[in-house]
């Protein structure tokens, strides 16, 4: 389970790192080695982005990678087969990270069946909110997919409570408005709203949104369960490619 | 009852949450709104003394005579101060954005239309504005693209994706992720999450509250069929919402038809709504924008809502091809999608050569330049005439002026004595 | 008492032989329908269907702020159709020649405005119709070539004298004398022999009648002072005699001051009118098109009438400038100048440069585009500002609108942006 | 007086002929020797142009003269200084024709004493109406010059009547609608036409516009009693220069 692998590492590790790889960029065979070498610099969870059309909640960087794997022709079945061989390859655990309509045209109960045959232990979908949520919080659960949902420091007090509620695996904090891949500054402000978060749950937190430098997961460390990289090592894989990422990722910790 | 944000399957809320507070806000703004008594008094007022709402009625008694019947009966949107509908819904906005408090409004913008009027309303009422616009769209629609940073609005443009107007629509949905306590997103269609739909078709419902009168006085009954033509779908909703009452669906469409493109409803006695999509090419060659008149339309979810879209079995968006640019979008309003699944509207569409020949014809019988995206109406209209006696009467949505369309039209008509000017233009420009 | 069609010793009927009998059938038509009580509600339907009347009168709350007051209201016959006051008058005119039963009309154009309101007139009234334009005017303002055409109208290339709207008058009236049995000559402005000025301000009047009712009932009383442009000034008289009674004269120019551009009036209590013509590059430069406003201009017969031209001291016309094409003309109405003798209008001059700022003051603080011929009613208001109290209110008439001079202001200020879209473009054209 | 000047030389030539000569164009010296050839040609009468920058009742050929004369620098001084030459040097009759703004700006009284004294028998100015001619009618009698109108197929029987009232020296009668210079096709119209002018004046008649060949000329013998001849020439001195038009007079009766 999700949450017990996460609350353990985290005893032997402090603070646990998930990384985030665009499917099919700039190649399936990229992402495999990507994929392979983020493990080998220890990283704990790995989240896996279906790519999209229309992602509204990513920046430029995970937008263009986005845009780029599709341009290439990767298909929805080219991400679980990849996923398979990563989950049979890789002894840590993977996630899905996509946008609602690739979960709603491939048919909720479909899509996750085949997450799960393909190994996957959860899902992000930014775009779900849990009102909109029913028939995806369903098949999530028939399969024992943990579906992870988004705390923000904009949400109320009340609402933190009313998503506590439907919180699987752990709950991914953003640090701070806007999309992914800008800059954050890390601050107090931020240890409120993981404060307000720790009042209405008792799941593990990860933490994303500007998480880019070692100094920011020391930050993070003993503030939450999981510092989440996204942007920053797109940037470094497009600019010094693959053994730079792996070599960002063993110095992050 | 259907949940709030709903329309039969259609609609929704489907955005992240970092900006679920700013819409609960929004709603809640929308809500005191529609309470308020004296707020469409105040709105009413804005558009009769800024625009010249209520905009005319024109009889069209050449092209009736022209096509041996029936009458048409034009709603003068063009009239409009910035040349479309797409004042009425930014005016409204702006009031909204007055009483949330905000300084800041942003917007995206396909052809420039709702650019020009976002950045129109920021300048009347003092706000700072910002308009995402596709990269290609800047190029093809320059001149709006000048009168936005004219009226003082900052133009972005958009790189990403298609570099055109969903991808202004994704880039303004991530400003807004960022600055939603001082900005307010002015959303230029009845798409989107909740309640963009439902404010925008609440402020385009004057086009149809006047129309109805209007008609009524003028032509002494109600139309026969009402043609508009759907972008998002805002100007058809706008005048269709006068006449939603008027309607009478006698056999709706098979709901387990999934989308066979072929609608079965007879309208016996009512009014009848068509709405008009982008044929683009023909729909044969799926270089096209219609969601609802075509079969390669389906349902998803994206840019926060769920509808017919134009896109692949993966749910990747499609392509869009039209010549009027504000028709070139992937997705329709979500009521327009209920509507059509319930038989209310029946929905076609108008190649490009169609509205080609149609922004021809009118401009010559009756003095009028319609927005390409108008004349999809009229085309369509002009095609089913055949089909009506010559005592009927039709209302026709005239939704924008087609000055802004110099370049394209000039273009597709291949105008010698244009490219003439535009090259001695540039010539003198490089000298 | 003054002779029929003359004002003061300006105005009268210099006309060729070969068209009197064609100029006593039309002051017959209009002599008839003044009678009728039937042709201004006639009038007044088209209008409020076929265009916007009565047009709105905006309130200028940002101007009124920006200058710390006066109140700023604004005429918006911008929101006309086809952009500008040009349409009352073609279209009252086209009703003339409807009940003259004449099947073709003519026009000149300059700026392209009237050419395009005569060609919608015409397209509207199934005339047949040929603009005259200069070669200069052509090339300078090809979208409106362009429109005219896709209207239907044939657009006839003049290449005399200065190849400017004073030749394509002459050439208009050329064809006219050939053709008068079929053609009616449709003049653009309240020039021209008699009964011209007088059919066209009455006919532009609907302005001035609508702005009266519309700023006591907005404002709460008169204005102090009513600005207006003046090209051949029939956007000034249509919006001036709905306050002539209100004016109050209290020491008149002095009739052996051979006119010495100063005008020694003092309105006291009255409605002051303000004209304000085109000051080009400066009046000093000789580089202006200030008939009346500058010590340049003196009375003279061209064009079949008598008044203020500018010209040299054999009578010879002079090139005229400006940076608004619609106000580029030699003369002025016989009206006007009438007006200006007896103290009832005061006439400024607005520069090129006081206007290209006052347009784009405008339009980021309003959102409105005016056309630079409008703006110099803007840029003299502004000016005169400070002599105002902050509660008095004024009233701007804003002629038209500004898109159709998007070629003008983008090359007036630099914009980059365009020039690279228009060099694209041609780049596209070549290949 | 041009009335009886008239009458005696059209018993002795049966039709007479009157040329017109734009002052200034191409320049005075050429005016001059074009006056010259034309009066060798035997031609009758003449009618000088003073050059006005809105000549709304000429067609393009005159009107470009016109222009070309004003962009060349002539004033109208020098029109008066060159009619008093011509009229010193060549014993025909010479009018002046010109546009209404160019008396009014000199000064009706002005104009005609000038006139006068250079010489001139008759005016005519196209823009003035009798209506509109008070002062210009008082101005030439005073001074004794022929003040010439013109009557048009257009005009009515009353007004034909009207306007006889002003006649003095000949009427002009233009042979059809429309300006100077376009192709006129002579017919029985136009004998109806000149019949109708005949019932209202004794003057003599002029008959212009379209005047090109000697056809024409033939054709107008007995009706009128003056020929017009006008843009005809001023093509022939455009394409082939003063010689031509010389000969062009010469062959024309
Ligand atoms: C003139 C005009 N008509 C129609 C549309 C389409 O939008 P909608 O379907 O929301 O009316 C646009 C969009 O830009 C437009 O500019
Ligand atoms: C917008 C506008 N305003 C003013 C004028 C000047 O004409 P007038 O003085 O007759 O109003 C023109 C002439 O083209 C025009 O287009």
């Amino acid at each position: 389970m999700l949450e017990d692998y996460i609350r353990q590492r985290t005893e032997e590790r402090g603070i646990l790192l998930m990384a985030h790889v665009v499917v099919g960029y700039p190649d399936l065979e990229s992402s495999f080695d990507l994929v392979k070498a983020i493990v080998s610099a220890g990283v704990d969870l790995m989240e896996l982005q279906i790519p999209f059309s229309e992602p509204i909640a990513d920046g430029p960087v995970i937008l263009k990678a986005n845009q780029s794997a599709l341009t290439a022709g990767i298909r929805v079945d080219d991400c679980f087969k990849f996923a398979h061989r990563v989950t049979q390859s890789f002894d840590i655990p993977f996630l899905f990270m996509t946008y609602c309509n690739i979960v709603f045209k491939h048919g909720e109960e479909q899509f996750f069946a085949q997450a799960k045959e393909a190994g996957i232990v959860g899902t992000i979908v930014p775009d779900i909110p849990p009102e909109e949520g029913t028939s995806y919080l369903a098949a999530a659960a028939a399969h024992g997919i943990d579906p992870i949902f988004i705390l923000s420091p904009t949400t109320t007090p009340e609402r933190l409570a009313y998503l506590a509620g439907f919180g699987r695996g752990f709950f991914y904090c953003v640090a701070r408005k806007g999309i992914t891949g800008a800059k954050t500054t890390f601050s107090s402000e931020l240890d409120e709203f993981l404060g307000r978060c720790r009042r209405v749950t008792q799941l593990p937190l990860a933490l994303g949104f500007g998480v880019s430098r070692k100094e920011d997961v020391d930050f993070l460390k003993g503030k939450v369960e999981v510092a989440v990289v996204g942007s920053q090592a797109l940037r470094i894989l497009n600019t010094n490619g693959v053994e730079a990422v792996e070599d960002f990722f063993r110095r992050l910790r | 009852m259907e949940r709030p944000g709903y329309y039969g399957q259609f609609g929704g809320t489907f955005i992240p949450e970092i900006l679920v507070a700013t819409f609960d806000q929004l709603r809640a703004a929308f809500e005191g709104i529609k309470k308020d008594p004296s707020f469409w008094k105040e709105y009413q007022s804005l558009m009769s003394t800024y625009s010249c709402r209520p905009t005319p009625l024109t009889y069209s008694e050449n092209l009736t005579r022209h096509f041996n019947g029936p009458h048409f009966y034009i709603k003068r949107e063009d009239l409009n101060h910035t040349g479309a509908h797409k004042l009425n819904n930014v005016m409204g906005q702006g009031l909204v954005v007055q009483r949330m408090g905000k300084s800041r409004v942003i917007a995206e913008t396909g052809a420039g239309q709702h650019g020009v009027a976002t950045a129109t309303m920021a300048a009347k009422f003092g706000f700072e504005c910002t308009i995402y616009m596709g990269e290609v769209d800047m190029a093809r629609q320059r001149p709006n693209v000048f009168w936005m940073e004219q009226l003082g609005a900052t133009v972005v443009r958009v790189t990403d994706g298609d570099r055109i107007l969903k991808d202004a629509i994704n880039e303004a949905l991530r400003d807004w992720a960022t600055n939603m306590d001082t900005t307010h997103y002015v959303l230029g269609t009845v798409c989107g999450p909740h309640p963009y739909p439902e404010m925008v078709s609440y402020f385009q419902s004057i086009i149809g509250s006047e129309a109805r009168d209007q008609i009524v006085r003028q032509a002494g009954r109600l139309p026969k069929r009402v043609y508009a033509c759907v972008g998002g779908g805002s100007n058809a909703l706008g005048i269709f919402s006068g006449f939603l009452d008027d309607t009478q669906v006698d056999s709706v469409r098979d709901p387990s038809d999934n989308h066979s493109g072929i609608l079965r409803v007879k309208v016996s006695n009512g009014v009848e709504l068509v709405g008009v999509e982008a044929g683009g090419e023909g729909l044969e060659t799926r270089r096209h924008a219609s969601r609802l008149a075509s079969v390669h339309g389906s349902v998803g979810v994206a840019q926060g809502y769920k509808t017919y879209f134009l896109q692949d079995d993966d749910g990747q968006m499609l392509e869009t091809h039209s010549v009027a640019a504000g028709l070139d979008y992937i997705g329709v309003s979500p009521i327009l999608a209920a509507y059509y699944e319930q038989g209310i509207v029946r929905f076609e569409a108008a190649t490009n050569d169609e509205v080609l020949a149609a922004t021809r014809l009118t401009m010559k019988k009756e003095g009028i330049i319609p927005a390409l995206e108008s004349s999809h109406a009229l085309a369509c209209a002009f095609r089913e005439t055949p089909q009506m006696s010559a005592d009927d009467v039709i209302l026709i949505n005239l939704s924008g002026r087609g000055d802004k369309d110099i370049f394209t039209i000039a273009d597709a008509l291949g105008d010698e004595g244009w490219k003439e000017f535009i090259t001695t233009k540039a010539e003198a420009y490089s000298a």
